[in-house]
């Protein structure tokens, strides 16, 4: 078998990579944050699901549940007037952004008191007010789209910093990679976060990626990268803010590996037999970020079985009235049909 | 049902067009070692939409392949692997995914024959659902039958029923010439007569009367057969005779029986799950009113979906959508009723 | 020349189409400072058929940008951008290559007004030229016009004088909406009358009545208007009376003056630099059949490429495109003359 | 302004790219052979530039003077049966497969005797028979069509390797990366031989690519890298050798830059004014591949002076009765207008 020469490359050019393993030490009012943000994330999924079931939901729809940390920690170190851009797997991200529970949930069921009037549904959902830019359905699309966001920041001097979803299968579309050149180029400020949850669809990363250390995928283009537990909302939090600083001091693009899992199938209609129950199950008992969030704040002292049920009642009842609103709102005037296609 | 149906001497067995696509390609894979299909979760996952159900079993990895979510790169691959010799099946999640691929379908695909003067081909097949499925909003419910039809070098086949679908398919995995298939989600669970065997082929560039009549004619293609089809009924029951005609393949497309048709009842509708301008319907009406302009008693009337992106909320796809209603009614206009 | 040009109260000046276009762009990045231009060899380079001539100098690298060759991640950043409130003007370097940015083009330039509720605007141009060029063969030859206005929620425009180039232009740049400037790389070179000062807009979506006449309607647009005034100029010599209009825009698509010409005429011809099939011709011919059928003394013809891929030898490639015979043989045709 | 932390990578899963230094040591007949064959292409270019000159060439036509030595020493380490696949700047890749100089001079002329038949030109040219697949005008798709037509080897367990070349231009697009990414996953057998004549039209290899050492762009997808000195066909042969001993035995994709040089502009309407004229003719006299390959010749005492015009004329030859082909060859038959479009 031929082999090739084994010469090292010299380390010049090599961006700086490497697996993240800091921690970021959160207040106690910061670590109740993250905790409720997540719960309200993870009800709010819950009930989805279950309104998916009931036939109030249509088409598709991509559920969070699993990978709550990686967007609440992501949007901890964000500060208002950054921009925020996802693909189709979206409800979360606009919680985060402090979008309305309700307008969200109406969206989903498609109503006119939906944040896009009913007439985007599920994955395309935007708030420009909240600086979150969509919601979108092509996969990879929001790569490109996303740098151009950081393009219009930087263009306007504004100072803000742009983050971009993706997905594990997401990372291997070309467009990711023509992105990435032109960001790294023009120095723009974007943070291009990979949502690894292992699982594009029925496609496991190493089925589809020659490089399945996603965090190295911007090494062709000089990005530094860094893989990161997206399981645990602190080293989430640390990452982002080292990857902010970066990206807001002038230094161009930074690629976040987020090792995360997605419990749910892929959309409503995957069985998800490509992957054992266990594998499921061991992720949720050993790694779930609720739970790890949620005994930090036990163990430090923060809160109490009580308080934390206070917390519980309190989403509870935000998720029970989305819900409310999303299913008694009507449904969108029929001239709606022909507006909004031209300003 | 197809007039090849009708006409077909085998046994017919009851299929959903899912079903015959398997088949379809399961037996020209069988026949012919160089056909081999290749497409996001096309073989673990038996296909996005099961359509591959069974595949990878029967013929392995090397011949039943997932690849990553590259439109842009696995179609190129396959055309050059067709230029190669081989003969690839392209499955498309959706269509509407295949825009990302599109310049090599029209710039490698289609147009290479011919700068090389006949010496490259390029035997491959580009498949998958078209148009809109249900809730699926605007960036999964495109219709791309006009875009592909525009392209010469380029079959285009949008079959209907499952019959049609199994033979068309055999017979465009067959083709020398790239073959964009479209095909329906809705209709993958469909069920049909089809004929029983593995010989069962219908021939690419064949449109077909599916129901005869003489006041009216409606011309369709894919799911929009199934609502003329409908409304064919209605109108019946109204005293109106109405023929519909499957286009099946849309290029090239073949008129002749729709012209003949007009001839008799002097009235035409094209109908079309998808935008009007400059679509199927443009193209049969501008090419009937030049070849039978004399025959004509009305205008030629499009029925098409409304000219707007697609919406999610469930009340205004329904508006958005064509439907037999919406048939029913223009076949009416074109007879001045109501 | 256009209908707005002879009523303009400007002066004058004699300016190509590649200057006037150029000018369009100045103007509108002194008058806003969020329109930036950004493509292949649009900087340095002054563009790769010199439209952006002095740009760079004038503007500097933040405005006018070089971007290295890849037009699905520019175009798809360009269209962020344009979400984020600035206004990109877009160049390819001919549309043949936005094929690979095609789906940014539609899926979120097109639909996301939609998809939004109304929330996001996309106030982006994409332009270059469009069809063919001299010689250069099937690959960079191809007419996109049919395919963009097939799609809600984009804008099409395809202008043929100098004149009407800058003045669309710069509507289509103040336009809020994503809009395709379709160019002819034959007609950069090519002069016209251009109403002198800064302040020129020609409104998008109206078609204009470029000659006047009374036998028979010629239609078309981008560099087959200059095929149909040739004609025009040969029929009138013959006797026949020919009224040219110029489409311009492509979408929305104004029809009518065209009917309010076949009304008088009652012989409609509709000529393109293209394929015919799903074509702007097939389009207009339906839609004229449909609203004015009672006025057609003779069907729509449709004068358009052969279709067939763009061959590259000489002969071929002339026998492959229209030119002004062909449209005054489908003229005679028309008339029922010869 | 922040710093990212600067833990090094381990090496483990680090490409082996590394600037190659060997040289292949020709024998005399093969190096004769090289540097006949760079000089028909050098002569045959020249007349094409002439015959443009003349009216007698339409369209665009790119000449490839300066860059003899890649595609030269690429072909020499192929065996019949590899497969070849470029983009538009083609014709001297054809004479490397052994294609007849009159049917690729008269494809150019556009007439009834070109390779095509005259209906693609100067970019669209193919030949089954030399395993030369075109040829193609679209920057970057000849990438994904070289690894279908490696993939294709694969399939029919061939043992035969695939050569895509591409530019340096063409390096940033995004099909190239997700070929790349199917390519090393499924192990294909194609060779990436990345043209960097250091312009894409008018713009030079550092305006356009955030990693200019091209030959680590497949270090993302663990694509061992080469980067070649282009100007030297031995250097190119040793390089090519290596590669296509890695590829034929099954161990997958290899990427190779060539540093070359294009000494004429873009295509024939390019004045080439991004350049000084000192920086082409410091690379004409200081880097030419025939320059370098004679003065082999001549020190190792294989050729004279004598023999050397020999060759010359030889070549003077074959092209002008190429050239006189082209121009006597009559225009395809009307009737070809309708051909070729289906089978
Ligand atoms: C261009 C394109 N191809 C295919 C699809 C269909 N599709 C939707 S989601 C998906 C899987 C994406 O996986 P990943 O990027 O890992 O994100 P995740 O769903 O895991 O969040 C696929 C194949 C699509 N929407 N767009
Ligand atoms: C997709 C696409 N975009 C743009 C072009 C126009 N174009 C033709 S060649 C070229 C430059 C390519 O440069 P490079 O890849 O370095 O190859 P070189 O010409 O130097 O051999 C460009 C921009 C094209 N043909 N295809
Ligand atoms: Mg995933
Ligand atoms: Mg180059």
């Amino acid at each position: 078998m031929a082999k090739l020469a084994t010469k090292k490359i010299s380390p010049r050019y090599r961006p700086l990579s490497q697996i993240a393993t800091a921690t970021y030490d959160a207040s106690a009012e910061e670590l109740k944050t993250y905790y409720r943000q997540m719960l309200l994330m993870r009800r709010f999924e819950e009930k989805a699901g279950q309104m998916y079931g009931m036939g109030l939901i249509g088409g598709f729809c991509h559920l969070y549940i699993g990978q709550e940390a990686v967007v609440t920690g992501i949007q901890a170190a964000l500060r208002p007037g950054d921009k925020v851009i996802t693909g189709y797997r979206d409800h979360a991200h606009m919680l985060a952004c402090g979008i309305d529970p309700r307008a969200v949930m109406a969206e989903l069921t498609g109503r006119a008191g939906g944040i896009s009037k009913g007439k985007g549904g599920s994955m395309h959902m935007f708030s420009v007010e909240h600086g979150f830019y969509g919601g979108h359905g092509i996969v990879g699309a929001q790569v490109s789209l996303g740098t151009g966001i950081a393009f219009a920041e930087k263009y306007r001097e504004t100072g803000g910093v742009t983050v971009a979803y993706f997905g594990d299968g997401a990372a291997n579309q070309g467009q990711v990679y023509e992105s990435f050149n032109m960001a790294e180029l023009w120095k723009l400020p974007v943070i291009y976060v990979i949502e690894n949850n292992q699982y594009a669809m029925g496609t496991s990363v190493n089925r589809a990626s020659a490089e399945g250390e996603l965090y190295r995928r911007g090494e062709s283009f000089r990005i530094p990268g860094r893989q990161v537990d997206g399981m645990n909302v602190l080293a989430v939090k640390a990452a982002a803010d080292e990857a902010v600083a970066w990206s807001r001091d002038g230094n161009g693009p930074i690629l976040l590996e987020m090792k995360t899992y997605r419990y749910r199938g892929h959309s409503m209609s995957d069985p998800a037999k490509y992957r054992s129950k266990e594998e499921v199950q061991k992720m949720r008992a050993e790694h779930d970020p609720l739970d790890q969030a949620k005994k930090r704040l036990f163990d430090d002292g923060i809160l109490d079985e009580e308080s934390l049920k206070a917390i519980d009642r309190e989403v509870k009842e935000i998720v029970a009235d989305a819900a409310d609103f999303a299913t008694a709102s009507p449904e969108p005037e029929p001239s709606e049909l022909w507006t909004d296609v031209y300003a | 049902m197809s007039t090849d149906v009708k006409e077909a001497q085998a046994g017919m067995k009851s299929q959903t067009v899912r079903e015959a696509l398997r088949d379809a390609m399961a037996e020209e894979m069988r026949r012919d070692p160089d056909v081999f299909l290749m497409g996001e979760e096309v073989a673990q996952y038996q296909g996005a939409y099961k359509v591959s159900q069974g595949l990878l079993d029967e013929f392995g990895p090397k011949r039943v392949m997932d690849t990553p979510i590259t439109e842009h790169g696995f179609a190129g691959l396959g055309v050059g692997a067709a230029f190669a010799g081989l003969k690839p099946i392209i499955e498309f999640m959706t269509f509407n995914f295949a825009m990302q691929a599109i310049d090599q379908i029209i710039n490698s695909a289609a147009k290479t024959r011919y700068m090389s003067g006949g010496q490259i081909g390029c035997p491959i097949v580009f498949r998958g659902p078209n148009g809109a499925a249900s809730r699926v909003a605007a960036q999964h419910s495109q219709n791309y039958a006009a875009w592909y039809a525009h392209v010469p070098g380029l079959k285009v086949v949008a079959p209907y029923s499952a019959a049609d679908a199994k033979g068309l398919l055999k017979a465009a995995i067959r083709d020398p010439n790239p073959v964009v298939f479209l095909e329906n989600e809705i209709l993958y669970g469909k069920t049909f007569d089809v004929p029983e065997g593995d010989d069962w082929i219908v021939p690419l560039g064949k449109s077909a009367v599916v129901r005869e009549g003489s006041d009216v004619t409606l011309v369709a293609y894919s799911i929009a057969v199934g609502q003329c089809l409908e409304a064919a009924d209605a109108l019946a029951a109204d005293g109106v005779s109405a023929e519909v005609i499957d286009l099946r393949t849309l290029r090239p497309l073949d008129l002749e029986p729709v012209i003949a048709s007009v001839k008799k009842t002097n009235r035409l509708l094209v109908v079309e799950e998808g935008w009007p301008t400059c679509g199927i319907g443009a193209e049969v009406s501008a090419r009937v009113t030049e070849q039978a302009f004399d025959y004509l008693d009305a205008p030629v009337l499009r029925v098409a979906n409304a000219d707007v992106p697609t919406p999610y909320a469930a009340n205004l796809e329904k508006l958005w959508l064509i439907s037999s209603e919406k048939v029913i009614t223009a076949a009416k206009a074109a007879l001045y009723r109501d």
